[in-house]
């Protein structure tokens, strides 16, 4: 047993002996404890450096508003967790932990140099300095400053843990389950709705795990603690969750809950969920946070071994861990006496009690006097004396001016009580200064919440019990034999005979902000919190101010010399405390962090060796290299197949949607630039989209399979868009039309035959359908049966060779893919992908929209004015169409370009100039949309938008490249079979 | 005071007690012959130039709260030029080119850090779209230039570019001279400078009303501490400049919308370099401190709130995770949200409004923080000359009804 | 292979308290009526179309579930095929509506078990308690980035349905939740 | 994620099922006022948006849900939706959305 472990005190389980490692130095613990208890129980108080000076720092509290004790959990590569607080961190066989910003060990770290010179870099000194000369910043200052910067250690390897995320609901979510909470979840219980109470720490009772003494209506609190929990654990309507810290509370009572659930777990297994986000949605929302202890800023306050009274005070009853042998304690407020009390009832000696007050309440003197303990009212700590553990502190009484060094090796210090409101105003629940307790409470609320207990200011255990049952519906009224709580006295500063600028007095522990920094901070006219906040770092480090933040408020309100309310509270926003990237990734990573679709025919591609491309949320078969082929030799292959014999194309992919209805036409000439009153039944149109703006926006074969129904197909990147335009045109401008759009993107998978044997190849598969070029023309539809199952059959083409696009039911595509492949081997037939489909339609000089045009580019600059209609009264974009700029000269157009020398492939993407020896910034004509080498014309081809481009027919114009000029002459964008002969091969 | 390593040591022997107040908080005076309306790192920088490059020295900088707290303190201050349009480029490579050494000018350590901005290409049409970028970019004088995944991950180290991730890297468009820089030193160093100079910097002072004659000219405005004459009075009100805007009877085709970003704890330098991702909407860089600061796009709806929802964090997280899979293990230490007005075209506005003396510097959606000293000299010579100078010209809003709109997110198209 | 949905279900995704299986071949339809004429379709059609949204019924081997104030889908074993293709013909041949076969662009999960609802809030932000979501009813919604049909047709027993391409995606989300807890 | 009131659903259903539609009650010009309508007025009506700072009329999607488009008055400020009402129907009066400010309280209080 440990030199400071305090036999039969505490709820550790001393039996249970447990290993672990701190710097690689071995240390045993016992079972309950966290590295920091175990530490102490050690004897060993120097647990970190502070991010700044490096200054040497023991624990200030006992649990997450920890800003000192940081360390590196080691479970191994990829699972380092740094800036974890030794406070929270349980203990686990095994347990392997590292100090933190500091080379080359805790004891002696060169980077407390800083210490030494620590009067050059006060609060925002880096904007003063490292100016000059100029040229230093990039090379000397900023790179020296980034390698002082971070706390903990940068990850090494990918986390190779799993997380978790799912959504929760309950009618009542009760957060922090001290006293209040359990109180409130046993009175809540009571209605059987569904209640979630949860608990950031491993054990359940907040403060009654560290006030054994106390006797809640007659029982043992430990005794009631567990006789509730039971209670709880065997109601079916109550989930009970510790280790869950809630981080965030969002609107509508959406509050995130983080679940550590291997933290704790020896040699925890990978591929096992380590953290859990729960998303909650709660009907009504308790905050039962309690409150958080305030440091007092005096000078050496952040020595090892210098803490919160109330640490003290659960290091000894939850651990059973004393701090030290001989304890001081320096306090303004009265709780600091019932952690004396405790102290020194496990027979550690108190040196004295220093009281900044010069009253105080009998029973508080009593109690000292039973015990032995010296009371010096009206006096301070001055200086604190020791290295890397506090060995003496001066205590001085400004009446006498007494100073006397008092030996201790532990100072326990109490400024007050801080209600936590973090959740509460996470929720935006107002928040009102109230003066006795020199705290901010919670005002009115805005979600349906309630604060109780600590976090409401109403401090005591027997307070908190009832103001819980309460908020859980019930009326009971709790009674304790705790002292009375008491009251404080909150000082912005102490008194001491030291200069200010003497003094290191924290306010900031881990950002080493000391008092003169605000006050300097201030001087400077830093006057609103959020300035000094952000000119001095206050409250930005980890701990995210729970300690400092109103102890800087009370000094800057005294040095701004304007009360608190005037210079505000700085917001807290979530989450609550640091909480895991991979907590909020939850399961979405890789594979699940989006679907990847697959059409009906992509097992095939994959398995027949294709390279793939994402498109949108798709991935689409991008070519089929052969044995020791590149992608240029590969589309080279297919091109040519394809146009001498026979290619084969998965489109399943397009965007489909069935428009129907008797005003379904109505709607088309609406939606799309063309007309469609009178495209035939069974016939097919290419239709362009824009929106109000003019623009293009969507294209794609329609077919017409009846009066009053339309078979619309969309880019596959657009077909999500394009069904929203749609519906929100038809849902809120075109509400009287009779039509309904239903997306079929999925009912159908798509094969597109090309080349001057499809019709050959389909004709022996196909029912009901005469296939011959006059019963079945260009640009007309179908409906029948191929390989025996249902299709739209139609005769399209986005190659410039004889087409059909078939369309069956999906669950068949495979199947009628595999049926003509085999069929096909006759005719040499080769599947193709995206990048082949690109080379041949560029061939003809069809556009891709969204690569040829951008969404600047209207149907005109496309050359495409036959696709908007002269008549209609009305669509989409047609008075945009008529804006000044949209028919001013020189627009942007799309033309063809033809490189000079024919094997040079432009890169897609190059600007187009016509004098390359003008000085830069050049005036750019435009730029080149696609380009490609094409086999069939055995040359290079591109399009590309150019100002004034129709105009420019012939002309040769510059493409300027990093090492030459390429020249091109402006074409007609057709480079292949202009006549369009070649689909009508019969 | 000069401030340098010498008066750094001077004041550390006297114990930091004699450094003057930086930006002098100031009554208002009855009339100015300028009125900057908004204390954020653009209104600040607007008065200082009106002061320093256009000789206008009796100007008032009027903020409803405290000076850089909007978005000039809330942004994830990420700094590129590396825009398409000439348009664009010109005015953000007209700021890049002023940040550096602004620092310098301003006397006021800035931490400009020219660390480099590298944006990622997760699919064909990335590529495509962001070589068009470096070819454009080229012959713009800005520099910008195409790396191969490999070349990607050489240059950042922790990237993951493993093909088999759901957004594989495909390449990446790399501007040198871009990075980041202390937000808040941006305002403060302003302030200071403007206040040397005879600027009066007002904070907590609410415009609430704008005074016109009776040609509709304006000639002041009103404020929580009274009224305040001047002809000429210039808006950089970002989220909130709808609601000043009609105050003068103007409506603008402004939207402001939530966005969010967040923090890790400290952690030692590992992130050499800010990454952009638009495929998956998410941007992150390390600074100086060692937090990984992370953005995203912004909220789908309107709304000042300043109020994130949880589920667009998640997605922010995700996002840099599948990018960044060795940052998973880290932790958010803050998040928060700041109000971006966005235009139709997502390009700001600067320039001239239909009311005499009335002049606006709005619209610049997420992309304010990085435009700070061009927005703010441009801002501040067409208060000077009463027209708008030609890097701002054709940020009117006239293009609104003709139809010239500089639509950089439109150019980079959508997927096909 | 004749049909193929191109998803396989896991051992993993077949345990005691949580079975996901992947359902066989379904004729479905999407209905667009106007209110009016519900009653007279119902008769016509022999449907029994729910008048309540979000409701849903379940007839011998045909499921009629109501998605919006004036949508319908019906999901029905394959032998009913021909019977619906003739039925839904004439309806939309008398009335002003909308009728499209979608048999094959949707995929349905049967998710059953003590866990199902568990598994099902993992992605799905809805209140699956019995009180929120009875037995019988039927919401679009979502599964993380997937749009989802869910009806609860036991206590302990969901049909879930999600386009075709997005099957696989489910599949994997089950599979990762059960084998990583 | 708020907790939005879809007016056919009749339900509250989380926020990710909506998106958001931008500002409600804009009508588009008919094709003969767009003929007569100048390129100033045409493209207000494309471009310039109330961007009100408090309560706002806007349209939802539900399109993870019934599919339908709705408005809705959220208070830009607070985030609170005041109320959600179907497509088709006149702007809210200012009576008719103080009215449903009250019976939201009452909800709140009773809960």
């Amino acid at each position: 047993m440990s030199a400071f472990r305090k036999t039969g005190r505490g709820r550790v389980d001393a039996s249970k002996v447990i290993n672990f490692t701190f710097d690689g130095k071995s240390y045993q613990g016992v079972q309950g404890d966290t590295v920091a208890s175990a530490l102490l129980a050690n004897g060993n108080h120097l647990m970190g450096r502070s991010f700044k000076y490096h200054r040497p720092r023991g624990v200030l509290g006992a649990g997450w508003e920890e800003p000192n004790a940081l360390i590196a959990v080691d479970r191994g590569k990829g699972r380092v967790t740094p800036n974890v607080r030794a406070t929270t961190q349980e203990i686990y066989e095994g347990l392997k932990a590292e100090s933190q910003n500091r080379s080359p060990n805790l004891k002696f770290d060169m980077g407390a140099f800083n210490n030494a010179f620590s009067m050059f870099f006060p609060a925002g000194f880096y904007n003063k300095t490292f100016m000059w000369p100029k040229s230093f910043w990039d090379k000397v200052y900023e790179p020296f400053i980034r390698n002082m910067a971070g706390l903990g250690p940068a990850p090494d390897a990918d986390d190779p843990d799993v997380y978790a995320s799912v959504y929760g609901h309950c009618e009542t979510l009760i957060i922090g389950a001290g006293p209040a909470g359990i109180a409130a979840a046993l009175a809540a219980a009571k209605n059987g709705e569904r209640i979630i109470l949860v608990d950031e720490n491993a054990q359940m009772g907040g403060s009654l795990l560290s006030t054994p003494s106390i006797e809640i209506d007659g029982k043992p609190a430990g005794k009631w603690l567990e006789t509730s929990l039971k209670a709880l654990a065997k109601a079916e309507n109550v989930t009970l969750m510790t280790r869950t810290t809630a981080t965030g509370y969002y609107h509508d009572n959406f509050v995130a809950l983080a679940e550590r659930i291997t933290h704790h777990v020896p040699n925890a297994e990978i591929g096992k969920v380590r953290e859990a986000l729960h998303r909650i949605r709660a009907g009504k929302v308790i905050l039962a946070q309690g409150g958080i202890e305030r440091p007092l800023v005096f000078n050496g306050n952040d020595r090892p071994g210098v803490m919160l009274a109330s640490a003290a005070q659960t290091y000894l009853g939850e651990y059973g861990v004393a701090v030290g042998n001989e304890v001081a304690v320096f306090t303004s407020h009265d709780s600091a006496y019932q952690a004396a009390f405790d102290v020194a009832d496990a027979n550690t000696r108190i040196a004295a009690i220093i009281d900044v007050r010069g009253t105080i309440r009998d029973d508080l003197i009593m109690g000292a006097t039973e015990r032995g303990i010296k009371v010096i009212k009206s006096a301070a700590i001055t200086k604190t004396f020791g290295k890397l553990r506090v060995k003496a502190c001066e205590v001085y009484e400004p009446e006498s001016g007494n100073k006397t060094k008092l030996n201790c090796d532990a100072i326990l210090m109490s400024g007050g009580w801080t209600p936590s409101l973090h959740l509460w105003s996470h929720s935006k629940g107002g928040i009102k200064w109230d003066a006795d307790l020199a705290a901010y409470i919670p005002d009115a609320p805005n979600e349906n919440a309630v604060c109780i207990g600590a976090c409401n200011g109403d401090f005591g255990i027997a307070a908190a019990l009832s103001a819980g049952h309460k908020a859980g519906g019930g009326r009971k009224t709790y009674k304790t034999n705790e002292t009375d709580f008491g009251t404080g006295l909150v000082l912005s500063s102490l008194p001491s005979y030291l200069d200010s600028s003497k003094q290191k007095a924290f306010v900031d522990f881990q950002n080493d902000v000391t008092e003169k920094d605000i006050k300097l901070a201030v001087s400077e006219g830093f006057k609103s919190i959020e300035h000094v906040k952000r000119y001095t770092t206050n409250g930005m480090a980890t701990d995210q101010g729970k300690t400092s933040n109103l102890n800087a408020l009370e000094i800057a309100s005294k040095a701004v010399g304007k009360p608190i309310e005037k210079v505000g509270l700085t917001t807290f926003r979530p989450p609550y405390t640091p909480t895991t990237f991979g907590t909020f990734t939850g399961y979405r990573d890789n594979e699940l962090f989006d679907p990847t679709r697959k059409t009906p025919i992509d097992p095939w591609a994959e398995a027949n060796g294709a390279a793939f491309e994402p498109v949108g949320h798709w991935r689409r078969a991008w070519y089929f290299p052969k044995e020791g082929e590149d992608m240029h030799a590969a589309v080279a292959r297919e091109c040519k197949a394809t146009r001498d014999s026979l290619g084969i194309f998965d489109a399943s992919t397009l965007g489909k949607i069935e428009v129907v209805g008797p005003d379904a036409a109505k709607f088309m000439n609406l939606m799309y630039t063309n007309p469609w009153s009178k495209l035939p039944v069974l016939g097919c149109r290419y239709g362009l989209m824009c929106r109000e703006d003019g623009y293009i926006y969507d294209d794609g074969v329609v077919g017409r399979m009846a009066e009053d129904r339309f078979h619309v197909t969309t880019t596959t990147g657009g077909a999500p868009r394009v069904y929203r335009h749609m519906e929100d045109y038809l849902q809120t401008e075109f509400p009287e039309l009779d039509v309904w759009l239903t997306s079929t993107t999925e009912q159908w998978a798509v094969i597109a035959i090309n080349g001057p044997n499809a019709r050959k190849l389909i004709e022996p598969f196909v029912e009901g359908i005469d296939l011959s070029a006059d019963s079945f023309p260009h640009m007309t539809l179908r409906e029948g049966k191929i390989c025996g199952v249902p299709t739209r059959l139609f005769r399209v083409s986005f190659t410039g060779e004889l087409g059909f696009e078939i369309n069956v039911p999906a669950h068949y595509g495979r199947m009628v893919w595999e049926t003509l492949f085999e069929e096909g081997q006759k005719y040499d037939i080769c599947p193709y992908g995206t990048e082949t489909m690109h080379v041949l339609r560029a061939e003809k000089g069809f556009i891709i929209v969204g690569q040829d045009t951008d969404g600047t580019v209207t149907a005109h600059d496309a050359g495409m004015s036959w696709a908007v209609s002269k008549k209609k009264r009305d669509f989409v974009g047609k008075r945009s169409l008529a804006r000044p700029d949209l028919v001013a000269e020189g627009r942007k157009q799309l033309i063809g370009l033809l490189t000079e020398d024919s094997k040079e492939v432009l890169e897609e993407g190059a600007q187009i100039v016509e004098d390359p020896n003008q000085p830069i910034p050049m005036d750019m004509l435009g730029h080149v949309t696609s380009s490609y080498w094409s086999e069939s014309l055995g040359r290079s081809i591109a399009m590309a938008v150019v100002r004034d481009g129709f105009n420019r027919m012939g002309e040769t114009l510059n493409i300027p490249m990093p090492d030459k000029v390429i020249k091109a002459k402006v074409v007609k964008p057709v480079f292949y079979d202009p006549k369009g002969e070649r689909l009508n091969v019969v | 005071m000069k401030y340098s390593a010498i008066s750094l040591f001077a004041n550390a022997l006297s114990g930091h007690k004699k450094w003057p107040v930086q930006f002098p908080d100031k009554e208002p005076k009855k009339e100015y012959d300028a009125i900057i309306v908004g204390g954020g790192g653009h209104g600040l920088g607007a008065a200082y130039y009106l002061a320093k490059r256009y000789g206008i020295t009796n100007v008032a900088v009027l903020e409803k709260g405290w000076i850089g707290g909007g978005n000039t303190g809330r942004n994830t201050t990420i700094i590129r030029s590396n825009y398409l349009f000439d348009e664009s480029a010109a005015m953000y490579d007209h700021a890049v080119d002023l940040w550096d050494g602004l620092g310098q000018e301003l006397n006021y350590n800035l931490m400009f850090s020219k660390r480099g901005v590298l944006m990622l290409a997760h699919n064909v049409h990335d590529v495509q779209s962001f070589q068009r970028h470096v070819h454009a970019n080229r012959l713009n004088g800005v520099d910008n230039k195409w790396l191969s995944p490999e070349e990607c991950k050489a240059f950042c180290p922790p990237l993951d570019i493993s093909p088999h991730r759901r957004y594989p890297v495909m390449g990446g468009a790399l501007q040198m001279r871009a990075g980041t820089a202390r937000h808040d030193s941006v305002a403060w160093g302003y302030a200071r400078a403007a206040s040397k100079l005879g600027v009066d910097i007002i904070q907590n002072c609410k415009v609430i009303g704008i005074r016109r004659d009776a040609d509709g000219a304006v000639e002041g405005v009103e404020t929580e501490k009274g009224y305040i004459a001047s002809k000429k009075i210039g808006v950089s009100a970002a989220g909130n400049t709808s609601v000043v805007m009609e105050m003068a009877g103007l409506r603008f085709p402004l939207e402001s919308y939530p966005l969010q970003a967040l923090v890790s704890e400290p952690v030692k330098p590992i992130m050499p370099c800010v990454v952009m991702s638009n495929a998956v909407h998410a941007y992150i860089s390390q600074s100086d401190k060692g937090e990984l600061v992370i953005g995203a796009g912004t909220d789908q709806y309107t709304s000042y709130s300043q109020r994130g929802p949880l589920h667009l964090q998640e997605h922010n997280v995700a996002a840099i995770c599948e990018i960044f899979p060795i940052f998973k293990r880290q932790r958010m230490l803050r998040s928060w949200g700041g109000i971006v007005d966005v235009t139709p075209d997502r390009s700001p506005i600067v320039g001239k409004t239909p009311v005499k003396g009335l002049y606006v510097n709005c619209g610049w959606g997420t992309g304010g923080f990085k435009a700070t000293p061009g927005a703010a000299d441009m801002l501040a010579y067409t208060v000077a000359h009463d027209a708008p100078h030609k890097i701002n010209a054709p940020f009117n809003l006239d293009r609104f009804v003709g139809g010239r709109l500089i639509d950089e997110a439109a150019a980079a198209a959508v997927a096909h | 292979m004749l049909f193929d949905q191109a998803i396989d279900i896991p051992e993993c995704l077949n345990a005691e308290a949580l079975t996901v299986s992947l359902m066989g071949e379904k004729a479905r339809y999407s209905l667009r009526l106007k209110s009016a004429d519900v009653s007279a379709i119902k008769k016509a059609s022999g449907l029994k179309l729910p008048a309540k949204i979000m409701g849903a019924s379940h007839g011998k081997d045909v499921t009629c579930a109501k998605l919006g104030p004036d949508e319908w889908i019906v999901i029905a074993d394959p032998v009913q095929k021909p019977k619906l293709d003739k039925a839904l013909a004439k309806v939309s041949k008398d009335f002003t509506c909308s009728v499209t076969d979608i048999s094959h662009r949707n995929v349905g999960f049967g998710i059953t078990g003590a866990d199902a609802a568990k598994l099902i809030n993992v992605g799905c932000p809805l209140d699956l308690s019995l009180e929120k979501f009875p037995v019988g009813k039927a919401v679009r919604t979502l599964f993380e980035s997937a749009s989802i049909l869910l009806i609860r047709t036991d206590e302990q027993s969901f049909h879930m349905e999600c386009w075709r391409s997005f099957g696989p995606y489910l599949r994997d989300f089950f599979a990762r939740v059960v084998t990583t807890r | 994620m708020f907790e939005i009131h879809c007016p056919y659903c009749n339900e509250k259903r989380p926020e990710i099922e909506f998106a958001y539609a931008g500002e409600a009650h804009y009508v588009r010009p008919t094709a003969k006022e767009q003929s007569e309508m100048s390129d100033e007025d045409w493209s207000r009506y494309m471009f310039i948006r109330d961007n009100k700072r408090g309560e706002h009329a806007e349209r939802w999607w539900h399109n993870a849900g019934c599919n339908m488009f709705f408005n809705a008055i959220r208070n830009t400020v607070t985030d609170k939706f005041v109320m959600t009402y179907k497509m088709g129907l006149p702007p809210r009066t200012d009576k008719q959305i103080d009215a449903a400010r009250r019976t939201d309280a009452k909800e709140k209080a009773s809960s």
